[in-house]
């Protein structure tokens, strides 16, 4: 109970100051740690793919996001603007009085909905050990509501779209820092990059039974690729090759011809055939997804062998 | 046996934790950059390796001891190049500044 | 075959967006045709089983809610489905002569438009509250990209704003569904409707989700967004965005209060979301009354029509249904047909600044003929799909003495004249100085005459209204003139 | 026994939240980052207190995913923050309260 209290506190502290922070830079850092409490607040309440997804999505690749979009603010403006929250203003009290009344409801109906019953929990569970797979998330994610996830990876691919849309042609010379000149760098990476291969591909394959999955894969896979990038392993490229779009739209295209292709043999529309399709679909997805997140990061719309 | 086993585990929980303590007590009270970097990486890494121990002993697991010895290998090599690269930004800084390398800016 | 045919809505644009994304050159024309010329074809054979059947569901992958999610057509949606094909398919076309595939910005464009398309058929044939945000997160952020497309520097601050805001809506909306969630125990909409009582959990979750949409839907006061969107987008994203984007936001809305709330939705609400719809009317049109460029006037206009889709909330029944879901496809029309008139204006001479297009019809005859057309729908004179529904609109205020809503259709009509008279009357005057227009191409010509047919097509619906208004009879769910 | 865990896990927070004193107060960006890096070990040790407790072995899986990540992104961060350029030769955050 009171570490329940401490950790609900310990966020609120946390999301306050990355949001009024008296430097953009120490919000920013204050938005990383808020992540890491996060995982630690969904661990105590049980839920391991909550806190997956939250180390590595919330804290981690948004972390690196942020980060890199300060430095290249930084480059166009070198000095940080001396207070980053907006400027007080009379509506702020009304805003916040409104605030608080919606925050209350939402309190108060959702106590009222601890009551409410738990009919699609109950029969996934019933449902669950027909589909092969012991991880009930991974169940709702590809098997029994698995138009919502390919709608998800359709959502990754059309914000890739945007983005070199919004990038254009000179997205190439948007920058990067420079390699971090140690020699630590070359080892660090030779021993991570297989590693953390192995470890994504496990958590991947663990995802039937146990707590991960394509979308934990993906985001370990794409913070390597942000390591590789930084280091200069992987650099920027003003267009992506074939290699790199047919890896941007695996994971929607075998989503969507695995199932269109259970209607061609009689079965029902992205009705799943086996575990095997599962695994094909989350491999499918883990590249995609981590693809997308590196050319994001990187923000360029492909990426070549070398930086130069 | 597993009395002493569970006591010796609880020992080692309880070191790690001090550790921890002492590199928040670091990170807190020291008065420049590069001595907080110091008391806080050694002392986390002890703490960890510590933890991992106590926790792998109260498992009695060799897939959860090998597991808990990779989590810390990473650790540690996570902190070794990060303070690394930590220093040399805080040394460049205080160069910048003309102050004496080390010394915390105020 | 039924399920073959829905897949074929959705999937088959997605896979082509994948396909045109991949595949060089020229070959990206054939997955553009191939994402969209089966569509029409797979809906007209949905239709005629709609007639038949009443209603079509699909389980999809096999499981029935509350497990799965099922797709759910129904007259309304299978009349918003028409629109977003033709929408897609004519609109498609016109943006086909600016983006060429082969070429690197339609290569930027195309995968966009069809993943639009794909989604917004996604979201029509949803019955799954939660199905129904992924797809409306879909159809946002591919209507952002779209937005952008160009890199205009207004563009690029709109698309931004509208992001940012687009996300709060979603936020708002997942907050009501995971309350639905937590009551009921199932996201599909029609089995929740059984359940869900009009208790507090109830109201909050109904008015969250409401919310999120009205930002969605850009329905006054929370409009702001809209024009400098739409009124910067370039002309083909533009008419999407007004004929479609927003109207599933509203119709969404409409699916939540009277087919999700149903009976129990408070006449209070409803009063409520009329009157932000009057205000809409009213402002919208003042608003675009006083813009110079004319595609502000169109984007204003289309805060101004939406209001109108509102009014269907207070004036509740089966004719108030039918002439507001009418207007939604009529508005649809007339709108796309106007902004790739004005999209037109635009390229040719280089400016949409009402100053500088004084007799522009000289020199564009067919465009502000176009623009005229369109007009015509958008006032609701007769003979139009516009006239159809304001009038329809007008008999039920009158049966039911709502003076308030007789006197707002009437004050909008009004306006509507006022401002696209503005517009016509400049266009038409005699010109100060006129240079030379550059020999029209092929392509110039095929951009005119689509936003031609498009104009054509919604006077069209004023003269064929009866089997639409059947269609849509089937699907009322609350029964017979209150 | 059945304090020990629990009670470490509440003290290695209250540490973590400490040392978030030395983020709100910098004065410097290495000293921010240090902490944050700070955190990730004690969220590790947390998370394997977790596990043990509540008798969830995937929580060490979410243990070695953190310090996978913390690992790479340490890095990151750290790489991306201390990179100078010719845009920033003053530090800003030297400034800071």
């Amino acid at each position: 109970m009171v570490i329940d209290v401490f950790l609900a506190l310990g966020l609120v502290v946390l999301a306050w100051q990355a949001l009024i922070g008296g430097s953009l830079f120490r919000g920013i850092v204050m938005f990383i740690v808020f992540g890491m409490v996060l995982t630690l607040a969904w661990a105590w309440l049980g839920s391991p793919d909550l806190a997956m997804a939250e180390a590595a999505i919330g804290a981690g690749v948004t972390g690196a996001l942020i980060m890199i979009a300060y430095w290249r603010l930084r480059r166009i403006n070198a000095v940080e603007p001396r207070d980053p929250s907006p400027a007080r203003s009379r509506l702020a009290l009304v805003i916040a009085v409104l605030a608080t009344g919606l925050v209350g409801a939402i309190g108060l109906a959702a106590v009222s909905a601890l009551t409410g019953d738990a009919t699609a929990a109950r029969v996934m569970n019933e449902t669950l050990p027909d589909t092969g797979l012991g991880n009930p998330i991974t169940g709702v994610l590809i098997v029994f509501r698995n138009l919502d996830t390919l709608l998800e990876v359709a959502v990754v691919l059309a914000a890739y779209i945007a983005a070199r849309a919004a990038l254009g042609r000179e997205s190439a010379d948007l920058p990067l820092p420079p390699a971090p000149d140690t020699p630590l760098l070359t080892p660090l990476v030779v021993t991570l990059a297989p590693l953390t291969m192995v470890v994504a591909i496990y958590l991947l394959k663990a995802g039937s039974q146990y707590p991960g999955g394509a979308f934990q894969a993906s985001a370990l896979l794409a913070a390597l690729g942000v390591l590789l990038v930084l280091t200069g392993r992987v650099g920027p490229a003003a267009a992506a090759n074939w290699l790199t779009r047919a890896g941007l739209v695996i994971g929607t295209l075998v989503f969507c011809l695995v199932g269109l292709g259970m209607l061609v043999i009689g079965a029902p529309l992205l009705a799943i055939p086996g575990i095997w399709a599962v695994y094909l679909i989350e491999a499918a997805m883990m590249i995609s997804i981590g693809l997308t997140l590196v050319l994001l990061f990187a923000g360029a719309p492909g990426l070549s062998g070398k930086r130069s | 046996m597993s009395l002493l086993l569970d006591a010796f585990a609880a020992l080692l929980l309880l070191i790690g934790a001090f550790f921890y303590l002492a590199g928040t007590v670091g990170l807190i009270r020291f008065p420049d950059a590069l001595s907080r970097l110091h008391a806080l990486t050694k002392a986390d890494n002890i703490g960890l390796l510590s933890i991992c121990a106590g926790s792998a002993l109260m498992a009695g697991e060799l897939r959860v001891a090998l597991l808990l010895l990779l989590i810390w290998l990473m650790a540690l090599f996570a902190a070794t190049v990060s303070a690394h690269l930590i220093a040399r930004r805080s040394l460049r800084d205080a160069e910048d500044s003309g102050a004496d390398a080390g010394k915390s800016p105020s | 075959m039924v399920a073959e045919a829905l897949a074929c809505l959705v999937l088959v644009p997605v896979v082509a967006a994948c396909l045109a994304l991949v595949l060089p050159g020229r070959w990206r024309w054939l997955a553009v045709a191939a994402g969209l010329l089966p569509l029409p074809l797979a809906m007209a054979w949905l239709t005629g089983e709609l007639g038949r059947e009443g209603l079509i569901t699909v389980a999809v992958a096999g499981f029935e809610a509350p497990l799965g999610i099922v797709w759910r057509l129904d007259g309304l949606s299978a009349v918003l489905v028409w629109l977003n094909i033709i929408i897609a398919l004519l609109v498609g076309l016109h943006a086909a002569a600016h983006y060429p595939a082969d070429k690197l910005n339609g290569f930027r464009f195309w995968p966009l438009w069809l993943l639009l398309s794909g989604a917004m058929n996604a979201l029509l044939l949803s019955a799954d509250l939660f199905n129904l945000f992924v797809t409306l997160e879909l159809v946002t952020l591919a209507a952002i990209g779209l937005l952008v497309v160009d890199r205009k520097p207004q563009a690029m601050r709109a698309a931004v704003r509208y992001l940012l805001l687009a996300l709060l809506g979603s936020l708002f909306y997942l907050l009501g569904v995971a309350l639905v969630y937590g009551q009921t125990g199932t996201l599909d909409l029609y089995q929740a409707a059984g359940v869900l009582q009009p208790d507090l959990l109830g109201h909050t979750a109904l008015v969250l989700m409401t919310v999120g949409l009205l930002v969605k839907a850009a329905i006054f006061p929370l409009h702001g967004w809209l024009p400098a969107a739409h009124g910067n987008a370039p002309g083909p994203v533009s008419a999407v965005l007004s004929a479609m984007v927003v109207k599933v936001a509203v119709y969404l809305v409409w699916r939540l209060w009277l087919w999700l709330a149903g009976d129990w939705a408070i006449p209070a609400g409803l009063t409520m979301l009329g009157l932000l719809g009057a205000l809409a009317i009213v402002y919208g049109s003042l608003q675009a009354l006083v813009q110079q460029r004319v595609k502000m006037i169109v984007a204003y206009s289309t805060v101004a029509q939406l209001g109108y889709l509102m009014l269907l909330f207070p004036l509740l029944g089966l004719v108030a249904f039918q002439a507001t879901s009418y207007h939604l496809l009529s508005h649809g029309l007339a709108k796309a047909a106007m902004f790739l008139a004005a999209a037109n204006l635009l390229t040719r001479l280089g400016t949409d600044q009402l100053g500088d297009l004084r007799g522009a019809d000289r020199r564009m005859p067919l465009d502000v003929f176009t623009l005229a057309l369109a007009g015509v729908s958008i006032l609701g004179l007769p003979p139009s799909g516009g006239f159809i529904a304001k009038w329809l609109m007008l008999q039920t205020a009158l049966a039911q003495g709502g003076w308030l809503w007789v006197g707002v259709i009437l004050v909008g009509g009004l306006l509507a004249a006022a401002y696209l008279f503005r517009v016509l009357a400049v266009l038409c005057a005699r010109p100060v100085a006129c240079p030379e227009l550059p020999v029209s191409g092929k392509a110039d010509q095929l951009t005119s005459l689509v936003a031609l047919g498009l104009a054509l097509a919604a006077l069209a619906a004023g003269f064929v209204p009866a089997p639409v208004l059947k269609l849509l009879a089937t699907a009322w769910p609350l029964g017979g003139a209150p | 026994m059945n304090w020990l865990l629990p009670g470490l896990i509440l003290f290695l927070l209250v540490n973590l939240l400490a040392g978030l004193w030395r983020v709100w107060r910098g004065p410097s960006s290495a000293d921010r980052m240090m902490s944050a890096l700070l955190f990730g070990s004690t969220s590790v040790a947390v998370l394997i207190l977790m596990a043990e407790w509540q008798g969830i072995r995937a929580l060490r899986h979410v243990a070695l995913l953190v310090v996978m990540l913390a690992a790479i992104i340490a890095i990151t961060y750290v790489g991306i923050s201390g990179a100078r350029d010719k845009g920033s030769e003053t530090n800003p955050d030297r400034k800071a309260p």
